[in-house]
């Protein structure tokens, strides 16, 4: 793999960097520091590969999805199943990376922000299956929205911390977890969710993350002896996109990356950060965002909580503008429909963010050939959206 | 890199290197029209430099009070552009000490970093602190304060550790000093070792040493006096500020409303 | 292993056998048939053995719970980490052989009863994967109570059949299933969800559940060169337990089956059956079960629905009586003290289910040696549970 | 096996081996003083052998009907013992017809297999039928049965196949076809194949073979009574009978009930 970026300041071409106030450059550099020697030690790459397999359940499984590739014709179509780890996503392979690392660092108090709840219950997770302690910030609005997940955290023992400025969502969280951890910086692991942030956590969540695609790239040689034409992930953050997009990075596949498109990104409730974001900086880091003529945030929207971040990892920011990667943007009911369509022919309930990945494959697998194959990201399992998808289903019967 | 040897407007309008006084107001809180009079009461009741917010969405760097104020501005619709557009007002009616904006660095990027440094030349403005750019990302908004003849105004925290010395010797304007860990906003007790964290800055830096983040009062104005040139004061002087929110915002109320805000705010420093 | 009972007649000594109306003979003894054809059938074990690692993430993984081995003293504790399994429990690993088999005898329907909802989602599933019809029957009562397990299976594409015979909860259910499954035998295969009913279902069931076992055994020699001093599983029809245990039955390992004490055994709401019921028939098996004395199945109660089944396989019921597993029970409160615990300690949150494996494992675990090492079958997670505990521990505060 | 050559109570009592009228009712309901007066009842009507069910919890093979009669019966406190005490009352008051105990296997096994066939035995009741009993499973029940001289009813269903054979030869008393596969209750349709299936079992069976299951109108009492030696009706009685379930509870009303439930019987099935 000889795709080495960001450099030594973070910057994916352009983007990325550490737009952080004063205080937290300190912190960042020892985080920095750390995890250089951390991935240079043999003896934390293998615990946190045990810790994968052992507790998480990796490598997870790699699913022909045969009734599927039958009914919409076209291209194979193989399903990566990150919705198999523990706790439900592929969230959990970057809490524990991190959750090592900070024990490593010393620290035993962790912080997370937390939308819909799936990163502050993997936080929860690691933090007590380490003896750490954790703190979880998470806006108003969604825990009012989440609380079955709030109950989980707590129940795994974690601090769930509302967050009662701005919106009180997503956003607001991560800019209060930002704010505690500046004053709080000495004892506390700021444990980011996706592959945003300052540097290093773009790189950090990616090489955490990247274990999905090294598995999907020795299943798919393993079961086809090639490669898939075209790989397709959803896109919040973005990092199961970038875990599995990485290794892919030099071959010869195409790779999609499916944003939110809310209820279509001509009104404005949408959260298609590339398909109608542009450059800015957003927690500390430089890439496309949602904002007004001024430069002040918007406020994105997706049924999908994961998605619904106004942001986006700066490596995509990049990948956008090389090209190298495609981005596309499915609606809250595209979305819907693929997920009721893999669970019929499948038996395979993907969280609504995995979806918007499905919705976008099913759209153009129809036009590929029956020896072309291709892989889709299954980044989570939809158990946590039953409500969600109830009440919306019964609302249109 | 060596300082301009052309004197800037911030240098010519500074009065005094010691005993500073450098007050925080949010620009449209709780008006625009309250902003320009807030300005020249500070004026009067001793400020030596004006720090102007810039009202942001995604105030990292700040506390509560300061969110808030940034709320209650962006309600009115206050952005970066009006805030620069208030300063010739306050100019106009006889603001003589420098003012620094304040504003994250996002609505920078969205105004264009050239445009930004020509208006601020324009409009009367000395100096600029973009709390969420740090040294390693401060290049090209140094290029433009050089060639544009404003300050750009560090800050530097007691965990700068070994690059406090390269922030210090590299600052212009004056430098401010972040007295503890956290975000902006009052605290009760200050950091113990904030007099050798600020004797070290001192001794780098060719510029006024102020200290910020949490003094809100008289005897912490005193405290921090001792070991530094000066107080920056935010979270405090909003709260001031906003006790005479609904008095401030009426035209005829105004004026006895700004008289109690100098009377707390003489009290306060002096 | 050269356990080979049941006998031709499906008797685990006095247990078991066929105690159905004529009408199912016929097709109890196809399926008996095209059972035997399979499992000597390479293709047939692949299949299943490849669905298992493809689509349900097998083997799962095998957890050292160093925390609570720490915090609680005695032996080590290991966990077998059937939540892990696709869809959340065990109960897959059934659905996924019993449902290739139904295809493999050319029946495109399939039916299933069931209680919390977790085998109903399991067969759906299945179901869906393979292509063919299913319906569930379900208590009304359970209906109810599990709403977003109802979701779920009609999702999954399965019809939900409500049952309001009786008391309206998994025993009335499983009546229903068979009364159906006698009118419509010719086209539709019965899929039950644990080792009861009639032969061959108790020994088809638990020679689709012993790969929990037989992953068991190789994962611990692995870890440690040695068997365990101890396995604990919780019981309910007692498919996890035997698919754990079976592997085990001719090793010098004490094996511990769990019951529900619900209210306590002294009370009349409890589910345990071994400690407090006695020889009888339910749905179409000479077992345990619990009745009054003129020979009325009374209704179980467990906070616990996969526990809350006034029978247990016959098998259990042999190796009750031959002495080779010992059995207990565990109360409401002791189980969900025991789920807080592990929670907190290890980041897992299980099945109230496995909770009572737990429980008694816990209180046992602290009188054995430090080389000493014990698994527990964490059969099921417990996110299904949620609201259940939220409402428990509520109420509680 | 052979038949024992001593003569049965069920064969002595038994009047006819053709045409014959089996009608089902549930012990208890929907009171035991009824039951004991509507087996009378249908003497009268023309029944050549009472079934008489016992209630259990989970009749598993019966469908909603009888289920639900069961349900009334339990609530009553009717269980095994009480049912078969039910007989001596009946046979006080003129019931010569045999009686055939309907009862599930669960509760037979609590009662103990030697004294429920002794207790038939003493009660006057001539035969027994366990539905969740196949041929295979019925060993200790036939060797009692033949200690005691009680018949053993079997079933044979139209997917027994090779089976059919094995049951019919064993068969005593009568034997029961199930005319379709499923549970009871009523049917609009009865299967078409029934005919040959019908043709089968007689060829093997030395007892009267009756049909059940189903059978709810006169037309298909008449069509079964063609291949058969006779129908066994059950959901359809008690159909009739919870028609008039509250004047059959009053000791009052019951003589009126009675002849409507008459009346409506022999409708059904001359
Ligand atoms: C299942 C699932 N998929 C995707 C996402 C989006 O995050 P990312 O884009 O970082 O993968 C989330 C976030 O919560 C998630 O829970
Ligand atoms: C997680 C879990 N564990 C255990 C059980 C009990 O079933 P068994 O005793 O057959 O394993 C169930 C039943 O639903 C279950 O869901």
């Amino acid at each position: 793999m000889s795709v080495t970026y960001p450099d030594s300041r973070g910057r994916f071409g352009e983007y990325g960097g550490q737009f952080v106030p004063e205080t937290l450059m300190a912190p960042l550099k020892e985080i920095d520091e750390s995890l250089q020697a951390a991935m240079e030690d043999p003896s934390f790459i293998e615990a946190y590969h045990q810790a994968l397999k052992d507790y998480s359940g990796r490598p997870t499984s790699f699913t022909y999805a045969d009734q599927l590739s039958e009914y919409l014709g076209g291209a194979k179509i193989y399903l990566k199943r990150e919705d198999l780890n523990h706790t439900g996503a592929h969230k959990l392979n970057n809490a524990l990376g991190q959750a090592l690392l900070a024990k490593r660092m010393g620290k035993e108090k962790i912080i997370a922000e937390t939308g819909a709840g799936q990163h502050g219950v993997a936080s929860a997770t690691v933090a007590a299956k380490l003896g750490l302690e954790s703190k979880v910030f998470m806006g108003e609005k969604d825990i009012e929205r989440q609380q079955l997940n709030v109950f989980r955290m707590k129940l795994l023992g974690a601090e769930v911390i509302p967050v009662s400025s701005g919106n009180k969502t997503l956003k607001d969280a991560t800019n209060e977890a930002i704010r505690f951890w500046v004053a709080n910086c000495e004892d506390h692991y700021y444990l980011i969710g996706s592959v945003v942030g300052p540097h290093p956590y773009p790189k950090m969540v990616r090489d955490f993350q990247r274990v999905i695609g090294d598995e999907t790239k020795d299943q798919i040689l393993a079961e086809q002896g090639s490669l898939p034409n075209r790989i397709y992930a959803c896109v919040g953050g973005g990092s199961n996109a970038i875990g599995m997009f990485y290794p892919f990075l030099e071959d010869e596949v195409e790779l999609v990356g499916v944003e939110a498109a809310g209820k279509g990104v001509d009104t404005p409730e949408h959260a298609a950060t590339i398909t109608k974001g542009s450059d800015g900086i957003i927690h500390g880091s430089k890439t496309y965002l949602m904002q007004d003529e001024h430069g002040q945030i918007t406020e994105p929207y997706s049924i999908s909580a994961g998605l619904d971040y106004p942001g986006i990892g700066p490596e995509h920011a990049y990948l956008h503008a090389s090209k190298r990667v495609r981005y596309e943007s499915v609606t809250d009911d595209e979305a819907l429909d693929a997920l009721q369509l893999l669970s019929r022919k499948e038996g395979i309930i993907p969280a609504i963010e995995s979806a918007h990945a499905l919705a976008q494959a099913f759209k153009e697998v129809k036009d590929m050939d029956a020896n072309q194959s291709i892989v889709i990201n299954v980044s989570g399992r939809g158990d946590k959206d039953m409500s969600t998808i109830m009440n919306v289903l019964q609302e249109g019967e | 890199m060596s300082k301009s040897t052309v004197q800037t407007s911030f240098e010519q309008r500074l009065q005094k290197e010691k005993d500073l006084f450098i007050p925080f107001i949010m620009s449209g809180d709780p008006s625009p029209a309250a902003t320009v009079e807030l300005a020249l009461t500070l004026q009067e009741s001793g400020a030596d430099i004006l720090e102007l917010g810039v009202p942001y969405s995604d105030p990292l760097a700040d506390g509560p009070t300061i969110q808030e104020a940034a709320g209650r501005a962006l309600q009115h619709g206050m952005n970066l552009k009006e805030s620069i557009e208030l300063v010739p007002k306050m100019r106009s009616k006889g603001l003589e000490i420098p003012v620094v904006l304040f504003t994250y660095y996002n609505p920078v990027l969205q105004y264009g970093l050239e445009q930004l440094f020509q208006d601020l030349r324009e409009h009367d403005i000395d100096a600029l602190l973009v709390p969420d750019i740090p040294l390693e990302e401060s290049v090209e908004l140094k290029e433009y304060a050089h060639e544009f003849g404003v300050e750009l105004i560090s800050l530097v925290a007691p965990n700068s550790e070994a690059r406090i010395r390269k922030i210090a010797e590299q600052a212009t304007g004056f430098l401010y000093c972040v007295s503890s860990l956290g975000v902006t906003g009052e605290r009760k007790e200050l950091s113990q070792d904030i007099s050798s964290f600020l004797e070290k800055v001192k001794s780098y830096s060719s510029v006024p040493v102020a200290v910020g983040f949490g003094i809100s009062t008289n005897e912490q104005v005193h405290l921090m006096k001792q070991y530094s040139d000066g107080v920056i004061i935010g979270s405090k002087i909003i709260k001031v500020i906003n006790g005479y929110h609904d008095e401030l915002v009426s035209e005829s109320a105004r004026p006895s409303a700004l008289k109690k805000v100098k009377q707390e705010i003489v009290e306060l420093v002096q």
